[in-house]
């Protein structure tokens, strides 16, 4: 009965890249506590070596078949390493971007950094989560240091309002996947994915009970919902998408940029687990729960997103809209379906990240610009960077020959695929209403005289990263082949 | 009707009442003692389920620091209570529809037909030398290691957090000594001898 | 004996009163807090109720997760919360409405 | 055959082209040079395949030069048919053309478009050449159409003037009317024939003539009626036939040699040549025939009484031009093809030297033309005056002259027939004799007798034309009074147009006439005393007493029958219908599909209004996210009762 | 001459493409140098598209210049090009076109002009990429692609209400293309494979997927071509764009609409195209009376052509979808033949002759800035020359016989009363009124006394105006005097079109 005495070491090699990001990022707050602002490079560096780390960690320890160590609780498998690398990437680039706007703002400190990293620490142990505990313990450490990231302006109203609501509504959602977890738990007797999911199994629609669980097919459905309910939050889902907007646009454009990119990466993650790998067999039924939610948010977001000011709040919007559109992907309930999803996802982080990372740009001290006519004349102030942003923008509106086009191309057949033409339609015409708060942008770049040409200025990795940024969406949407193929391999399609 | 089914339902009745009491609180400070005493309660009904430790750490942790930190939050924040229940009563029948809609759709599920105990059986009670708290252990440090390595870092993290957001270095509206300084006064730098004429009376006032 | 569903219809209760507090305070964010408290009792409920009776000690193990994250989770709660008091010199919901539409 | 042909048509082309793209190198002389000589060179041919075909009777020429194009198994060619009507044809219009090149010389002397002209009627003889000349149906609709473009150009030739760039207008549209009716006769014959060549439609025609067609389903009619009423609305706006009249007498706001080549001599009577041409098809429908006639015989005579009443020395011309062509129309519909040929021929001589000297007259008196200042004139102007008196005589029919042999032919062939509505052309007809003696000698009084009405600056510039004026006066005043003579015979009544016309010998006309004709001088001798012959002595003499002797009458007239004289003054009130109903009222269609249609319902309902909806919608629902926490707590609450919905309905509702 | 297995279509494509991007590179000091080159990348893509003619095989209907490399392997999507007789003349309009737009925008775009002439270079080789693609995505992909350098052309260089007009512009096109990647999608859930000609072989297909299918390509469409009723944006486009965008639009933009319905609908779609040709031939006949109706009242001189535009684009699609009730009457594929080709023909006239007159439009506003017809008035006397080019090109805008207008119009109208006499009649209205609004547009702006002092102070053309006309002049009257060599062409891809629409796929 002692699960002690018959113990025996787990394997802790696959965890490699999660303990070197622990312990890198308690280095980096000992070694920060003794920096002054001048030396805060080394903080920065510190940072970028740690993502730089952990990313050969991943790639090294990469391999097809999955491993299970810590007692099946993690598993190391090639969709979640490609995941994670991704999120390294757009940690990255996050911190390039979001240095010149910190600095002038006080809050180019190590607790940005930090925090930021256990955040990444968070999103690494939710990827690789196999059991219900993994997964909540990766998805606090996640919320945790994102609400405190969020406050960490500690002068500004704006910014203190936006970490109490997303606080309290990130409290009730991670409430509700736990009530869901304790009744798969009760239901299915284990906290382990797979055991679930073997649960999940016997699930059988129509008759009502079977024999050895209690309470079989509808608590599976009854936890079924909230675990939903968890997710549909994290990824920011009508009708649990309320914190976003306010989120997007209290939080520092800097911490926005973060929370827009790499944590949806993570919440897909959870989504593949949870749904996929535990519940997939209960498919059938969460299928419609999600039709709803995409169909609510691609409707919600586009719609509102166009009475938008405050181009922080639009793309918020539009990320409801997109989280509608990643569903789309996943409520096929397919391998292809969910590589289709996965691909739309990294595309989304990369682009999102590109367009906050805009904005940031544009920002100077003590000058937000995030309302959209400071975006005005861009094209006269600077060809490129309007380039850039036209790339970025058309990608998000889901246009041809950018890499957004593809995301929605997959998502679409997924859709099609699984029968669900009309969904399908009302997907495409809702992307034509977005396609018009994207526009309006590049209008007021392109055919609107700038009201300050002051010049842009940007430290020189910076403006590298973000030409980067924008022309690799160009780049992936003349060539997705590979990066689909990535995702098609490691869901494991085929 | 069996002892701890009495100690069951008595329980779980203040339990229910206090929360109730909880959300609906005038004062703040009542609220929290009300929640303290939701905590024993379910405390006690966990001795009731065989968890003691957990009971014990409820009590220790949520009681002794978790309430404490409330509480102290409550009275450095002094909040003026008087407009707390405003728009309460309005929204209360909504709530309250909201609330037993909810109760029922989820009683019908967890309700008797699912988990009475012709279906699940109670178990056995636990020898007098079972250990809660020893099994729990020998688990947590071995096989719940990683978990725990987690828990550490959340730990850390809302400690960390926890500084960087309240911690505020007093630069301008603080004093501080400088021994040196005092050291080196001269006399000039303190006494001024000034020649003022001698004041009439009732000027003073 | 006392069944299952007796736990399991207590947690439910608590569950929607936390759920019924956090909808119906509109006043003091640190009640809201304490109704979250409450949310998490009742889930931890569920699980111990559920490792009773299945006679599985997982549940338990989650719940002292739980019970750990719940307090680091208060601690930046309130910290927020006093970061919010200080700028806004109030802690009632109804005046965190800057950010809308 | 074949290079003689792309002779006779490449020679003005080649022409124009010079005289219009390097005008300016080659200046003014270089411009009339080319030109002239083009259509001389032209005109010689056209004399040397006369000879051919004609006199030596040299078979029949039908070869295609290019296949213009093949589609849907159809092969479309540009190529001539040589016979005997196309032969006479080229002969016509390339010696009129050659006489107004040359007269033009003198006319827009210092006109500065000098160039511009000369390459337009040279293109104008070219595409007219290519009309008759062609062998199937696309090119003549190829040249149908260019001698319309060209007629549209001169017309607007002084573009500064207001009323002449309306002219163009009105006529080019009147004419695409005609077209229109035209193209679908085209294409109707196409459906059937499958084929546009003539030769190989007209064999295939009689298999058709039972055949027919349902163009409202229900009502089967005649194909051959059908074909060839579409193909008659075509003649109707080339040939100014009424309805599609109105264009003619504004066109005399184009340069007066214009009015002669074009909208006297050849052009217009295009319409005859055509309908002569699809004789093989006409005759196989009665009902066309008599529509044609009757609508020939009513523009006889109510286009004439128009004549009386104008006071625009080239519109009383014009008018009789309409009058004539409705001569030549009826003739038609009788089936008399050669008759109406026959008067094309003897007309274009007469009518272009009316037009020629009218304009001798307007250069005399600088471009003056309203007959109340003139007067006199015989005097000043003495060739002038006798060639325009013996155009006049030859177009009322004097006997002798070469109108009244081809009229009174026609007039005889109205009678002869038998088809519906020949009694009402025939009186028509008739009538329409006085009344164009009556139009004709009042403004030949008016003109050249009479006291002098111009102001005395005009009077001492007076002075005869110079001689590239007066030459081709005299050249055409000469056919004007022996054609008729000489070619009565031989053209209505030996078969001269052997297979080139075809007609029917229940319709045959002329053969009824022919069997009582017994040469020129019989015929002219017998006219002496037929009706038309009296009808047009007495219109002179009324002309006379009205506007010589005494010339208060016309004043009384016009008030005993005021209405009347309105009637004929609005010109039958047809102009105003169609600016009023037709012009304003598809402006106004038009008007109000745009803002109404385009403007109000499709761009503001549905297009913009789908835009402000949703962008409405949007600032509403926007406020959904209304800032607070318990909202955003409620709309969780509600997601879960939305979707804790799902597990019940599957607990109770899949029991169920 | 170039071998067989040359890529010359993607050197097509690629080549404005690339020269677009180096101009972009060139900042705008170097005007003259950024003139020249992209004058030189535009003609030198005009002479690589010329043997597309001379080496095209008139006896096959198979594709040819075909190009085949997997591109997506996971959806099995390739980058395949390849002409046919539909498609090549297109490809050689819009390299044709694309080389006067450039010498049109010379020396009027002094703005931005790096990105004036880059837009326009890309757009070319995005536009042939068009009617090269033979997969849906990669056609897709060109075909969205298209309107983002148009968008910005109108929005850049346009006119007042740019704005509205550029983002109408895009948001109709995009509306309808948008319903199109549904059908690709359902087509390639179909026949797993998003090659059109396996499209086309899909069979059987059960009349209502083809009808819904039909509808989503009629979205896209109709919005391109552009039909009545979804035609209103192009109005507005075209009277904001500057010349050469209008000329772009004109001339090329709107055959893709046309070409899409060749290309996809009726082949992939036979049985619902012949379910609902009543609906197509009705929106066809309204765009010709309709539409010229409208055109006779329009004030602006672009927005007359631009309505003139919609109503000769009716023919188009007229001679397309009358098809089918020929074949019951019997009229066989020979006659269907007729009207197809004819709406081909009268595609690649339009091209000249839109474009012919929105560049004279051009040329006049280039000197009085204003395109309201009040503003003119006897241009002919002081610009004598560029008057004789007006007229000529508003004469075959009326359809003159010896003009390029002529020739669809009347093969159009001559194949159209095999299918209903009506059809026919109707279509022949536009000769009276494609007559009246033009020739009363030349009479109020070329003829008449000089109207204003603007007017008097005009200059007539330069030598550079004076060649592109004259280019378009030539066009014109060869098209229009001898159209065989472009017809035989068409006829073996026409041809195995109709036989293959002929077969029901039910």
């Amino acid at each position: 009965m002692n699960a002690a005495t018959h113990f025996v070491t787990p394997d802790f090699l696959p965890a490699a890249p999660e303990l070197f990001v622990l312990g890198m990022a308690c280095l980096i707050l000992a070694v920060d506590a003794c920096l002054g602002q001048a030396r805060r490079w080394i903080t920065y560096t510190l940072s970028q070596i740690t993502l730089l780390g952990a990313a050969l960690l991943t790639y090294m320890l990469h391999q097809t078949e999955p491993d299970l160590t810590f007692n099946d609780s993690f598993i190391r498998d090639a969709m979640g390493d490609v995941l994670k690398l991704f999120i390294y990437l757009v940690t990255g680039l996050v911190f390039i971007y979001s240095r010149d706007y910190m600095k002038v703002r006080e809050l180019y400190r190590g607790e940005y950094f930090a925090l930021a990293l256990f955040a990444v620490l968070g999103m690494m142990v939710l990827v690789s989560a196999h059991s219900l505990l993994t997964l909540y313990l990766g998805l606090e450490l996640l919320s945790l240091s994102l609400y405190s990231m969020v406050a960490l302006q500690r002068d500004s109203a704006v910014a203190s309002e936006a970490a109490m609501k997303y606080f309290v509504l990130g409290a009730i959602a991670s409430g509700m996947l736990l009530y869901g977890m304790s009744i798969l738990y009760g239901v299915s007797g284990s906290l382990d994915l797979a055991s679930i999911s073997r649960g999940a199994a016997q699930f059988t629609p129509g008759e009502e009970m079977p024999a050895e669980l209690p309470g079989g097919n509808t608590l599976f459905i009854f936890g079924l919902v909230f675990i939903i309910i968890g997710i549909a939050f994290k990824l920011g889902a009508v009708p649990f998408h309320m914190w976003i907007p306010d989120v997007y646009h209290g939080a520092p454009t800097a911490v926005t940029l973060f929370l827009s990119s790499a944590p949806k990466i993570a919440a897909f993650a959870m989504l593949m687990r949870l749904l996929a790998e535990g519940l997939g067999a209960l498919h059938g039924e969460w299928q419609t729960m999600l039709i709803i939610l995409a169909v609510l948010s691609m409707a919600a977001g586009n719609i509102i997103a166009i009475a938008q000011g405050n181009i922080k709040r639009m793309l918020a919007y539009s990320t409801i809209a997109h989280v509608g559109f990643l569903l789309l992907g996943v409520l096929n309930g397919t391998l292809s379906g969910y590589s289709a999803a996965m691909f739309y996802t990294l595309v989304y982080a990369l682009m999102s990240a590109g367009g906050f990372g805009m904005i940031l740009l544009l920002s100077r001290a003590g000058f937000e610009a995030d309302r959209l006519e400071d975006f005005k004349g861009l094209n006269q102030r600077s060809p490129w960077y309007a380039l850039m942003m036209l790339l970025l923008m058309f990608s998000m509106a889901g246009a041809p020959p950018t890499v957004g086009f593809f995301a929605k191309l997959v998502v679409l057949q997924a859709t099609v695929e699984a029968g669900l033409v009309w969904l399908a339609a009302f997907a495409v015409l809702m992307s034509v209403i977005g396609a018009y708060y994207y526009l309006r942008i590049v209008k007021l770049m392109y055919f609107d005289k700038s009201e300050h040409d002051s010049p842009l200025v940007a430290s020189r990795d910076m403006r590298i990263a973000l030409s980067l940024n924008g022309l690799g969406v160009l780049a992936l949407g003349l060539f997705p082949g590979s990066l689909l193929a990535l995702c098609a391999r490691v869901i494991g399609v085929g | 009707m069996s002892a701890d089914q009495i100690i069951f339902y008595i329980f779980a009745a203040i339990l229910t009442l206090s929360a109730l009491g909880v959300i609906t609180a005038r004062n703040p400070v009542h609220a929290a003692l009300l929640l303290v005493l939701a905590f024993f309660t379910s405390a006690a009904l966990w001795l009731l389920l065989e968890a003691e430790f957990l009971a014990i750490i409820l009590v220790l942790v949520y009681v002794g620091a978790v309430m404490v930190l409330f509480l102290f939050v409550v009275m450095m924040l002094d909040i003026n209570t008087v407009r707390l229940r405003e728009g309460f009563t309005r929204y209360l029948p909504l709530g309250l529809l909201v609330a037993l809609v909810i109760i029922f759709e989820m009683a019908l599920l967890l309700g008797p037909q699912h988990f009475g105990l012709e279906r699940v059986p109670a178990p056995p009670r636990r020898p007098a030398d079972y250990s809660n708290t020893e099994e729990l252990g020998g688990v947590l440090y071995t096989v719940y290691v990683y978990p725990f390595e987690i828990a550490a870092a959340i730990l850390l993290v809302a400690i960390v957090s926890a500084i960087a957001l309240t911690l505020r270095k007093r630069t301008q509206n603080t004093k501080y000594q400088n021994p040196g300084e005092q050291v080196m006064v001269r006399r000039e730098d303190r006494v001024r001898i000034i020649k003022m004429p001698a004041e009439q009376k009732g000027r003073a006032e | 004996m006392i069944a299952l569903s007796d736990y399991l219809i207590l947690g439910a209760v608590l569950f929607c009163i936390s759920m019924a507090g956090i909808f119906l305070n509109r006043k003091n964010v640190i009640i809201l807090l304490m109704a979250i408290e409450l949310m998490l009792l009742a889930v931890n409920m569920n699980f111990i109720a559920f490792s009773h009776y299945s006679g599985d000690i997982t549940g338990q193990i989650f719940v002292f997760f739980i019970l750990t994250v719940a307090a680091a989770e208060s601690a930046i709660g309130l910290a927020i919360l006093v970061v919010l008091f200080r700028n806004i010199r109030a802690i009632n919901v109804e005046d965190m409405d800057k950010l809308k539409g | 055959m074949e290079t003689l042909a792309l002779g006779v048509v490449l020679g003005p082309l080649a022409g124009a082209v010079i005289a219009g793209l390097f005008g300016r190198q080659i200046g003014r002389a270089g411009a009339h040079w080319v030109a002239i000589i083009g259509v001389a060179a032209s005109f010689v041919l056209s004399l040397l395949v006369f000879k051919q075909i004609v006199l030596d009777g040299a078979p029949v020429h039908n070869a295609s030069v290019y296949t213009w194009l093949v589609s849907g198994g159809i092969r479309f060619e540009i190529g001539f048919l040589i016979d005997k009507l196309t032969a006479l044809m080229m002969v016509v219009v390339t010696f009129v053309s050659l006489m107004v090149h040359v007269y033009t010389i003198g006319y827009m002397r210092d006109d500065p478009g000098y160039q511009r002209f000369f390459s337009y009627i040279a293109l104008f003889t070219f595409s007219m050449l290519m009309l008759v000349m062609a062998n199937n149906f696309l090119q003549l609709f190829f040249g149908w159409e260019a001698v319309g473009l060209v007629s549209y150009l001169l017309i607007g030739f002084w573009y500064r003037r207001e009323s002449a760039i309306y002219a163009n207008l009105k006529a080019f549209l009147v004419n695409r009317v005609g077209d229109m009716g035209f193209l679908l006769g085209i294409a109707a014959v196409l459906l059937y024939f499958n084929t546009l060549d003539y030769a190989e439609v007209f064999k295939a025609a009689p298999d058709f003539a039972r055949h027919t067609i349902e163009i409202i389903p229900g009502y089967a009619w005649s194909l051959m009626t059908v074909v060839c009423l579409l193909l008659f609305i075509g003649a109707m706006g080339k040939s100014a036939q009424v309805p599609l009249h109105v264009w003619l007498p504004d066109s005399m706001e184009g340069p007066t040699p214009i009015s002669a080549l074009i909208h006297a001599a050849t052009m217009v009577t295009a319409g005859i040549f055509m309908v002569a041409r699809m004789s093989p098809l006409f005759e196989l429908s009665e009902t066309v025939l008599s529509v044609v006639m009757v609508i020939g015989a009513v523009t006889a005579l109510f286009m004439g009484l128009l004549g009386v009443v104008q006071n625009d020395i080239k519109r009383v011309v014009a008018y009789s031009t309409l009058s004539q062509l409705g001569y030549m129309t009826a003739a038609l519909g009788a089936s008399a093809y050669a008759a109406g040929i026959f008067h094309l021929m003897t007309h274009a001589f007469f009518k272009a030297l009316l037009f020629l000297a009218a304009g001798s007259v307007i250069i005399a008196l600088h471009h003056e033309q309203d007959i109340r200042k003139m007067g006199g004139l015989y005097k000043y102007l003495p060739w002038t005056y006798g060639t325009f008196l013996i155009g006049t005589l030859a177009l009322i029919g004097f006997p002798g002259f070469s109108g009244f042999f081809s009229k009174d032919a026609i007039i005889e062939a109205v009678h002869a027939s038998q088809l519906d509505g020949s009694g009402l052309a025939y009186a028509a007809v008739l009538s329409g004799v006085f009344v164009t003696a009556l139009y004709s000698f009042r403004l030949l009084f008016l003109v050249f007798h009479t006291q002098e009405r111009m102001d005395a600056r005009a009077r001492e510039h007076l002075h005869e034309s110079p001689l590239v004026v007066i030459g081709p006066l005299v050249l055409l005043a000469i056919p004007s009074v022996i054609a008729g003579f000489l070619y009565i015979g031989p053209l209505l009544f030996n078969g001269f147009f052997g297979e080139a016309i075809f007609v029917l010998p229940q319709h045959d006309v002329l053969k009824q006439i022919g069997e009582e004709f017994h040469g020129a001088w019989w015929f002219l001798v017998h006219g002496l005393t037929a009706w038309p012959c009296l009808l047009a002595i007495a219109g002179i003499v009324t002309a006379w007493l009205c506007y010589q002797k005494y010339p208060q009458i016309p004043d009384k007239v016009k008030n005993v029958l005021a209405p009347l004289y309105r009637l004929l003054e609005r010109k039958y009130y047809f102009d105003d219908f169609n600016d009023a109903v037709l012009a304003a009222g598809s402006r106004a269609l038009g008007r109000g599909l745009w803002r109404g249609g385009d403007e109000k319902v499709i761009d503001g309902v549905m297009v913009n209004g789908t835009a402000n909806g949703v962008g409405w919608i949007s600032t509403v629902v926007r406020h959904i996210q209304s800032g607070y926490l318990y909202h955003y707590a409620f709309a969780v609450i509600i997601g879960l009762l939305l979707l804790l919905g799902w597990p019940l309905w599957a607990l109770f509702g899949r029991a169920a | 001459m170039t071998p067989a297995d040359f890529p010359l279509l993607s050197l097509v494509i690629w080549l404005p493409i690339t020269g677009g991007l180096l101009v972009l590179a060139l900042s705008d000091k170097y005007a003259q140098a950024l003139r020249v080159l992209s004058l030189i990348f535009a003609l030198l893509t005009f002479a690589l598209t010329l043997p597309l003619y001379t080496r095209f095989d008139t006896v096959g209907a198979e594709m040819q210049f075909v190009e085949l490399v997997p591109w997506i392997t996971t959806f099995n999507i390739h980058y395949h090009l390849g002409v046919d007789g539909i498609s090549m003349p297109l490809i050689l309009l819009t390299s044709f076109s694309t080389v006067l737009v450039v010498l049109a925008g010379w020396r009027v775009i002094e703005y931005k002009l790096a990105q004036y002439m880059a837009a326009f270079l890309i757009m070319e080789g995005l536009m042939i990429g068009v009617f090269a693609a033979l997969d849906a995505v990669l056609f897709y992909v060109f075909w969205e692609a298209m309107l983002i350098p148009m968008f910005l052309i109108i929005g850049i260089w346009g006119g007042q209400r740019r704005v509205y007009a550029s983002i109408k512009f895009f948001l109709y096109t995009f509306l309808g293309s948008v319903l199109m990647l549904i059908a690709f999608l359902y087509l390639y859930y179909r026949t797993d494979s998003f090659a059109i000609l396996d499209f086309h072989r899909i069979q059987p297909f059960d009349l209502n997927a083809q009808i819904l299918v039909f509808l989503a390509f009629l979205a896209a469409f109709a919005v391109k071509v552009p039909m009545w009723p979804v035609h209103t944006w192009l109005p507005d486009a075209h009277v904001e764009a500057p010349t050469g965008g209008s000329v772009i639009l004109a001339a090329i933009m709107l055959k893709m609409g046309a070409y899409g319905f060749l290309r996809f609908s009726l082949p992939i779609t036979p049985d619902a195209s012949a379910a609902l040709d009543w609906l197509m031939i009705t929106l066809s006949l309204i765009a010709v009376v309709y539409i010229g109706l409208v055109a006779l009242v329009q004030e602006d001189m672009k927005k007359l052509i631009a309505y003139s535009s919609i109503s000769h684009m009716g023919f188009v699609t007229l001679g397309f979808f009358i098809v089918f009730d020929i074949f019951e009457n019997g009229g066989g594929l020979q006659g269907a033949a007729l009207g197809v080709e004819g709406g081909l023909i009268q595609m690649l006239s339009h091209g000249f002759v839109s474009g012919a007159l929105f560049l004279c439009v051009g040329v006049m506003y280039d000197r009085v800035h204003s395109r309201n017809i009040s503003d003119y008035g006897g241009v002919v006397n002081t610009m004598p020359v560029f008057a004789s080019f007006m007229v000529l090109f508003a004469l075959a805008n009326t359809g003159l016989p010896g003009t390029s207008g002529f020739v669809g119009e009347f093969m159009v109208i001559l194949s159209a009363i095999k299918a209903n006499f009506w059809y026919a009649a109707l279509a022949a209205t536009t000769l009276v009124l494609g007559a009246a609004y033009t020739l009363w547009l030349v009479k109020r702006v070329i003829f008449g006394a000089v109207a204003n002092q603007n007017v008097a102070a005009l200059q007539d053309i330069n030598a550079r105006e004076c060649m592109i006309l004259a280019l378009l002049a030539t066009a014109v009257l060869g098209l229009g005097l001898w159209p065989k060599p472009v017809a035989d062409v068409m006829h073996p891809t026409v041809q195995h079109l109709l036989e293959h629409i002929s077969q029901s796929k039910l």
